[in-house]
């Protein structure tokens, strides 16, 4: 199995899916009601006369016939090249890019805590299955799960920045401004993965070469670690990898309660001003992120579980 | 095949199971019977009694506009519940269909089928949903559709993966030897087979599906705003937390206890049927 | 993507040497590791942004909360001149006061005759960076806006010219009297187009203060202009933070780090209310007016009037606590213009009314006529708190006994707007953009306006717009406005609901940040102050 | 140290509150090799586990004294007993991949059994698991250390633990059923290296298996456990010359052994029921082309038995499942009563042609009772629309195959291996074939059942007159009741003739190698030929 060849099948297979989603979504932009010139001469709710919004529609190219402009889209992709917001004009390319630094580094720490904490609980409830630490776990995630983004957001704020000061309110940017969005992430993720990581050590546990292991008098933590641990993380890595790619989303509720300017509050604002390129630009770039993390997550699968031979 | 747990474990874990159907057949029937429940009219406003204390006549207090929060959180079942059903339905029976054609016959339908899928997945759930909601306007009906289109992918990739592994059972080709056609093995064979994994993963569908209704209504994409919804009915409440805490409280716990029902449910009917951790999302 | 596959290349390898090494339980390693990882990757980020700057000890600075960001600083482009007029950094020709009445800032005088126009600029205006503001640098400025601008186009088809150092001349080819209030409008700043550079990063202009530093979408730091030409900013600076949800900004306001912001939600301004001793709320009618059209191609007489009769606008602003003031007319109290009268809300004259055209109250108190009830269709979008307006117009009319059916669209210019399909048309714009009548009447009243689309046609009123379109003396405008929009009251065509309040929240000790003026494009000037 | 190095004394374990075995008691030697034998079922894997010190969850074990050397093992202190688990006691278990993490490299886990036990020195190591290894005659030790243990076959895995636990020195060895899941070759490998063990480093085994003859060529004594008591206990000659205990009797006489009187040539009409022509399969795995069956030719008459033997992926399971029609060949044909089959197959094709499962357990829906599938194959295929007659001839054929007709409502999992085979053939035969395909039918059965089956198959073939293509691993097994073999090799077909010519005077020294080992098993015991 050579890797690059693997790695490059799989870019291949990206060049189908990308046409799929760009065509749905330009399909999907142009059935939508609201019209983009409109919203963008009317943003401050001052009315405007039909000629105008006529030359503007030219201006923007939204008089085309949508199958054309998606094909000029495609040309000036191709030149690597995404247009300009409607909005204001400056490159799609640049605005994501930087959306896509903040999201990245929120995404990365959240899922990185998350690990954190989900890891050893999970294999601590796995290990010491049905006792007292395991069903508090047990109700603790399916109520984490439970409590909708925004109001933890939103409480979360309100006691750790009104009530504690432990942290200021606008601290976009700094350090300190990262812990209550990554907390807010992270809390419901770790619910999820605590979960999945108990599965899958009870999981390991049942199998036939745990009794052998003991059989032979191996101690207790080379087992966990070698060879529990060990092999859980297949599965583990499986549902982690899954849901960094909803993390990357850019949860748009947290990134607009916390003035965390990612990807999601970047994408929000393009639909409400149905800044149609900003919209494509971010479609396209989702995909490719999202096929990279797959091929990531399957590239890390290969190397735990050599078994899998048929690339 | 089934790992079909010792007797005593699953007696136990049956009674949990019906206790919790029993709990949710409540939450159901209250939305059913929501307009006949309720104290006094969810959208009446009352100028007079603005973001009241609970009282007498109002138990869950008042909102913004005066409107009596208990008797919206009562009628914000039916939303809630129904749609929140209405989505699950929806994507579990396209996706299973899709799944099992793709899984049995395999060969180009399965391509196409994994295509759509792939296509599909690549948008994270939350802004495909936000998308759709957005452009095609704030209405339920939307905001089911955005929903409904992102959740079949689960299930599609579920029951493709099971019927690949449940095809090579020898009870199947022994059915397909005593001349049962290839719809009749899915029907009677396949399907029950997968049965377990599917309502697992359903219920705990639900669950994430009411949260993003909530979401969805946050961001002003859910709902009309008369409309009760503890969605919006939260996201409306959050503005003025400090002076109303009850205004966030009610619909924050119903919407908490009705996911909390079908997170348990899921749960249970794992250890039930012994399934796997399909993977929901 | 090269870098994570070799990292996980290694991890392999890792695995393989560290079991043969095996001096320590491999659990302490392995949690060591994740812990290590995961306090880098958090204080890695400190490197990318900003870090928010404190209250400096000396220094005067407003910290301020804007729910709007700018990408460039170029004030002519779009709506970014209301934001460079917010922060301080440009001015205009003209401005309006706070009783909406042109006032000169930059130009000293202005005449007209016919359609040429003399203006004389102010003797000692400069740019920040010292250079004078010369006639042929505004020329420049209106035709880039003219340009760049499709609302202000025609600036790209007057004729322009130069008289003197102070006094250039702009003829208009046709009789148009609104040409100061154009010129007062802050897409028509003056900046030093020649050391502005792309605008991406600084502008250079005549406003109290300078742009220090700016992060195109977030935060903007503004501080004192040295040689600004109209004496000295009494503050050092001020910071605009981009943050649009309003639940952060009232947490950021109670948690000290804000001083002052607009826009305030009702909820804010109700737990502000609570400290007095704290915070000063400011709340005045601003421009941007609720009203709705009644089609007259459906209902006759008596249900429009009837409906105008019940529309309670004074129990409307009541719910929406305190986010609009009730309004006769569709221009602020304050304006020399608007002054109009209406009837009070009475809902058995309405009933008296809808019975005498023959309906009857039916069982479950709505009225119909030979069987059919009297369903009217209110059409509306959700924005500019429009539906919570359409619920409580609803409640409103259902005690009337007129049942009102709503209908919520995306986009209401390509819907109801456009083809008519509404009993009532909920609407809301700007009614004043620049302290005249003639815009917002010929939106709306004139034949074949935009918003004209309740069947409204009064040969009368269209004689008088065009007189308005020629006159100049302001006098007689307000006049000839008045009179129109009474006839437009009369005639049940349109009914005026509530103009949305400007909402300005200081913390006390703040002075000065244009609270009292109704335009929603002035807030930081060369006054404002706080101790 | 003294010369017995574990004695029990009226042992008796049961699970939770199920009894298994009452008052077991015995001696092993130094260096003694015990052997133990029994139905599945009937507790012998109970015994090891009892012994062990770690003991599954929920069973109970009682007893006077069960003595390890000098360590009492129901009082003594709980840290010694455990210390015994690798290093006193070692364990071979019957799933040659249970020993091993499948994806960790043998060297890894090597390491870390000795680490566990302090006995690891870097230097030390490689030359001490080489020695071991050449005293196993297992050939190339670096390759081993590196490689992973899902790459290797069942029987290396089984050699490489039983080295592994060699390493630690044990005084005893516990293998329970170490040789069943493996075939033929691998079998003989074990069972030397066992040999070798004890006379290497004079460990004593206790040795449990199902399979009587097995224990003739290694055992120095039996035990037959039989209704979880021990039936007999001696010296393996006296045991299975003069056994005592009646069932003992019984299972010498199941044990199959290679028939050597002529075959009387059934006289048969000389009307073919199917013929393949250079029939081949080819599968991708692991990207080169895998050629599971190559050029396969050959002819099955109406009422003939065909015997196809051959070891764990020769391709006799793929030949079965392309004539059954469940994969179609690569190139070649399939022809039925002279119509070519194409894979598309229709109910007509299906009525003529079935085939029954080697896990019957398996092959029926858990979800439905037996019944109801027979009675879907009778609708379907014969078309039987209204119930009553359906009932009654689902009676009729339970009947016919041995079962009693009240088994209809039950669950396959609530009957036995045996009797699910049975109904598995009910199944088959409800529609009359001419043709019925046997994959390995009895190989997950005990002998005493297996026989059952293969009368009941033979009778079958006398009444109906139906061809059979009976697969199976074991020769000696085939060699009684096929009237021609075929020896199948990695796909190539080595030799086939009629059996009593094929068992006289094989041509080919694979079929030689086969027969021989068919002979350990059944032939010394009785010491004909």
């Amino acid at each position: 199995m050579s890797m690059r060849k693997y790695i490059s099948g799989r870019f291949l297979q990206l060049i189908p899916v990308l046409l799929g989603i760009t065509f749905l979504t330009f399909a999907l932009l142009s059935l939508a009601p609201g019209d983009p010139a409109q919203k963008k001469l009317s943003a401050q709710g001052v009315a405007v006369s039909k000629e105008i919004l006529e030359e503007t529609r030219r201006e923007m190219g939204l008089d085309r016939p949508w199958g054309l402009r998606y094909i000029n889209w495609l040309s000036g992709l191709i030149h690597g090249d995404m247009g300009n917001s409607y909005k204001d004009g400056t490159p799609v390319a640049g605005k994501l890019i930087k959306a896509m630094k903040y999201t990245g580094i929120l995404s990365f720490c959240a899922f990185l805590s998350a690990l954190v904490i989900s890891i050893p609980l999970g294999v601590y409830c796995g290990v010491k299955k049905n006792g007292v630490f395991d069903r508090v776990m047990r109700w603790f995630c399916l109520a984490g799960n439970a409590v909708p983004g925004f109001l933890l957001a939103v409480l979360l704020m309100y006691f750790f920045c009104l009530r504690i000061q432990a942290f200021p309110v606008i601290a976009k940017g700094s350090v300190k401004g990262l812990f209550l969005p990554t907390m807010t992430l992270a809390l419901p993720l770790s619910c999820r993965l605590i979960r999945q990581v108990r599965a899958s050590v009870l999981n390991q546990m049942g199998m036939e070469y745990i009794d052998g292991a003991k059989a032979r008098g191996v101690l207790k933590p080379y087992i966990l670690i070698f060879h529990i641990l060990r092999n859980a993380m297949i599965s583990i890595l499986t549902v982690a990898g899954l849901s960094f790619g909803t993390l990357l989303g850019g949860s748009v509720v947290i990134e607009t309660i916390f003035m965390w300017p990612g990807m999601g509050k970047l994408v929000m604002d393009a639909i409400t001003a149905r800044d149609y390129p900003v919209i494509q630009g971010f479609v396209m770039v989702m995909a490719v992120i999202y096929v990279v993390i797959n091929l990531i997550v399957d590239i890390c699968y290969h190397l735990l579980d050599p078994r899998l031979e048929e690339i | 095949m089934i790992k079909l747990k010792s007797i005593e474990n699953r007696n136990y874990i049956r009674r949990n199971v019906i206790l919790i159907l029993l709990l949710i057949l409540m939450i159901v029937v209250i939305s059913l019977l929501a307009p006949h429940l309720v104290p006094n009219d969810p959208y009446e406003t009352n100028a007079l009694y603005r973001k009241g204390a609970p009282n007498l006549k109002y138990f869950f207090g008042t909102d913004k506009l005066g409107r009596c929060i208990f008797s919206r959180v009562i009628m914000g079942t039916r939303t809630s519940v129904f749609s929140a059903l209405l989505v699950v339905t929806a994507s579990l029976t396209t996706g299973t269909v899709l799944g099992v054609l793709a899984g049995y016959y395999g060969g180009f339908l399965d391509r196409v089928v994994t295509g759509i899928c792939d296509i599909f997945l690549a948008f994270p759930q939350m802004i495909l949903a936000i998308g759709v909601a957005g452009l095609m306007g704030g209405t339920m009906t939307n905001a089911i559709l955005a929903l409904a289109l992102t959740g079949w992918t689960t299930y599609a990739r579920l029951s493709r993966g099971l019927v690949m592994a449940l095809k090579n059972e020898a009870y199947i080709s022994a059915a397909r030897l005593s001349g049962s056609t290839g719809v009749e093995i899915m029907v009677e064979h396949i399907l029950p087979g997968m049965a377990g994994e599917l309502i697992v993963n359903a219920s705990l569908q639900i669950s994430s599906v009411m949260i993003g209704f909530a979401g969805l209504s946050y961001l002003g994409l859910g709902v009309l705003v008369p409309e009760a919804e503890w969605g919006s009915m939260i996201s409306e409440a959050v503005g003025y937390m400090q002076q109303a805490p009850w205004a966030v409280m009610a619909p924050g716990a119903a919407l908490f206890i009705t996911v909390l029902l079908f997170q348990l449910l899921g749960d249970s009917l794992r250890d039930y049927f012994g399934v796997g951790r399909g993977g929901y999302e | 993507m090269g870098g994570s596959v070799s990292t996980i290349l290694n991890i392999r390898m890792m695995y393989g040497e560290r079991e043969h090494m095996m001096k320590k339980t491999m659990a302490v390693i392995m949690a060591a590791v994740f812990l290590a990882a995961s306090l880098t990757g958090c204080n890695t980020s400190n490197s990318f942004g900003t870090a928010s700057t404190g209250q400096a000890p000396d220094k005067k600075i407003l910290r301020v909360s804007e729910s709007f960001a700018l990408q460039t600083l170029n004030p002519h482009l779009d709506y970014q001149g209301w934001y460079t007029s917010i922060y301080g950094v440009t001015e205009t020709l003209f401005y309006m006061n706070d009783q909406s009445t042109l006032t000169p800032l930059l130009a000293e005088s202005a005449k007209a005759d016919g359609t040429l126009w003399t203006i004389k600029l102010k003797e000692h205006i400069s740019f920040s960076n010292g250079d004078p503001v010369t006639p042929d640098m505004v020329i420049r400025n209106l035709k880039a806006a003219g340009e760049i601008n499709t609302r202000f186009a025609d600036f790209k088809d007057y004729t322009y010219g130069v008289m003197d150092q102070k006094t250039f001349t702009i003829d208009t080819k046709k009789v148009y009297p609104m040409l100061l209030n154009d010129l007062a409008s802050p897409e028509l700043a003056i900046a030093d187009l020649d050391h502005s550079g792309d605008m991406k990063t600084g502008l250079v202009a005549t406003g109290p203060f300078v742009v220090s530093s700016f992060e195109p979408g977030g935060t903007i730091e503004v501080a004192r202009n040295e040689q600004y030409w109209n004496g000295r900013a009494k503050l050092d600076g001020a910071v605009f933070y981009y943050m649009p949800e309003a639940g952060t900004s009232m947490m950021a306001m109670q948690n000290g780090e804000l001083d002052a912001y607009t826009s305030v939600t009702s909820d804010a301004a109700e737990q502000y209310r609570k400290e007095p001793d704290k915070y000063k709320l400011t709340t005045i009618p601003a421009t941007r007016l609720q009203f709705y059209i009644l089609n007259e191609n459906r209902q006759n007489e008596a249900v429009r009037k009837a409906i105008n009769l019940t529309v309670d606008a004074k129990a409307i602003e009541g719910y929406l606590n305190g986010t609009v003031s009730e309004t006769v007319g569709p221009f602020s109290p304050t304006a020399p213009y608007g002054k109009v009268t209406k009837a009070k809300p009475d809902v058995t004259a309405a009933k008296a009314l809808l019975e005498e055209d023959g309906y009857t109250l039916n069982s479950d108190g709505y009225y119909e006529k030979d069987g059919k009830v009297l369903s009217i269709k209110l059409a509306y979008y959700a924005a500019r708190s429009l539906d919570t307006l359409a619920a409580l117009m609803q409640e409103q009319l259902k005690e009337a006994g007129i049942m009102a059916v709503l209908t919520c669209e995306e986009d209401p210019d390509g819907t109801y707007i456009a083809t008519g399909d509404f009993d009532i048309g909920l609407f809301c714009m700007i009614a004043d953009k620049a302290g005249d009548p003639y815009y917002f009447i010929s939106c709306t009243l004139k034949d074949g306006a935009p918003y004209n689309c309740g069947g409204f046609q009064n040969e009368q009123v269209q004689s008088e717009i065009l007189k308005l379109e020629t006159e100049a003396d302001t006098k007689e405008r307000a006049r000839l406005a008045d009179q129109i929009i009474q006839t437009a009251i009369d005639e049940n065509a349109f009914g005026y609901v509530a103009l949305f309040n400007k909402i300005t929240v200081t913390r006390n000790g703040v002075r000065e940040v244009a609270e009292n003026n109704p335009f929603d494009f002035y807030f930081l000037n060369a006054d404002t102050d706080m101790d | 140290m003294s010369e017995i190095v574990l004695s029990i004394k009226n042992l008796s374990v049961n699970y939770g509150n199920q009894p298994i075995l009452q008052d077991i008691s015995f001696e092993v030697n130094r260096g003694e090799i015990i052997g133990i034998v029994g139905e599945s079922g009937c507790g012998k894997s109970t015994l090891l586990r009892a012994l062990f010190p770690k003991k599954p969850v929920n069973l109970k074990v009682a007893a006077d004294r069960i003595l390890f050397e000098d360590l009492d093992m129901m009082a003594g202190d709980k840290k010694q007993i455990e210390m015994l688990c690798g290093r006193g006691m070692g364990m071979i278990f019957q799933n040659p991949k249970a020993s091993f993490n499948p994806i960790r490299t043998y060297r890894s886990q090597f390491i870390e059994t000795l680490k566990s036990h302090g006995m690891y020195q870097k230097e030390t190591f490689e030359p001490l698991v080489l020695r071991t290894f050449e005293s196993m005659n297992l050939m190339g030790v670096r390759e081993i250390l590196d490689s992973c243990p899902y790459e290797m076959s069942g029987g290396m895995n089984q050699r490489i633990a039983i080295a592994l636990s060699i390493l630690l020195n044990p005084r005893l060895l516990l293998a329970d059923e170490p040789t069943s899941a493996l075939d033929g070759a691998s079998q003989e490998h074990v069972m030397e290296e066992l040999l070798g063990v004890r006379s290497h480093t004079n460990t004593s085994i206790l040795l449990v298996t199902h399979n009587i003859g097995l224990l003739a060529g290694i055992a120095d004594k039996v035990g037959v456990i039989y209704e979880g008591k021990l039936a007999e206990w001696g010296p393996v000659s006296k045991v299975l010359k003069s056994p005592e205990h009646p069932y003992t009797k019984t299972l010498l006489e199941a044990v199959p052994k290679v028939r050597t009187a002529d075959h009387i040539i059934k006289e048969r009409s000389s009307e073919s029921i199917l013929k393949l022509q250079e029939v081949s399969k080819e599968y991708k795995r692991r990207k080169m082309p895998f050629l599971a069956l190559s050029q396969i030719g050959l002819e099955v008459k109406a009422g003939e038995i065909l015997g196809v033997v051959g070891e764990s992926g020769s391709g006799k399971s793929t030949l079965l499942s392309m004539i059954a029609g469940l994969c179609s060949p690569t190139d070649g044909s399939v022809i039925f009563k002279n119509k070519i089959m194409e894979k598309r197959r229709n109910r007509a094709d299906f009525g003529k042609l079935q085939m029954v499962f080697q896990h019957a357990a398996e092959s029926f829906d858990p979800r439905y009772t037996i019944g109801q599938t027979i009675g879907k194959a009778i609708k379907n295929l014969c078309g039987v629309k209204d119930k009553e007659d359906r009932e009654k001839r689902i009676h009729e054929l339970l009947k016919r195959v041995g079962l009693n007709p009240e088994l209809t409502d039950r669950y396959p999992f609530e009957l036995s291996g045996g009797q699910c085979q049975r109904a598995a053939i009910a199944r088959a035969i409800s529609v009359g074939p001419e043709l019925l395909l046997c994959d390995e039918i009895t190989s997950a059965l005990d002998v005493s059942t297996q026989n059952g089956i293969i009368e009941l198959l033979k009778g079958l073939v006398k009444e109906t007159g139906m061809a059979v293509i009976f697969v199976s691993h074991d020769l000696a097994l085939v060699s009684n009741f096929c009237d021609t073999i075929m020896v199948l090799c990695k796909g190539e077909c080595v030799e086939a003739a009629a059996a009593g010519d094929l068992i006289k005077n094989p041509s080919q020294d694979y079929t030689k190698k086969l027969l021989k080992t068919a002979r350990i098993d059944g032939g010394i015991l009785i010491g004909t030929d």
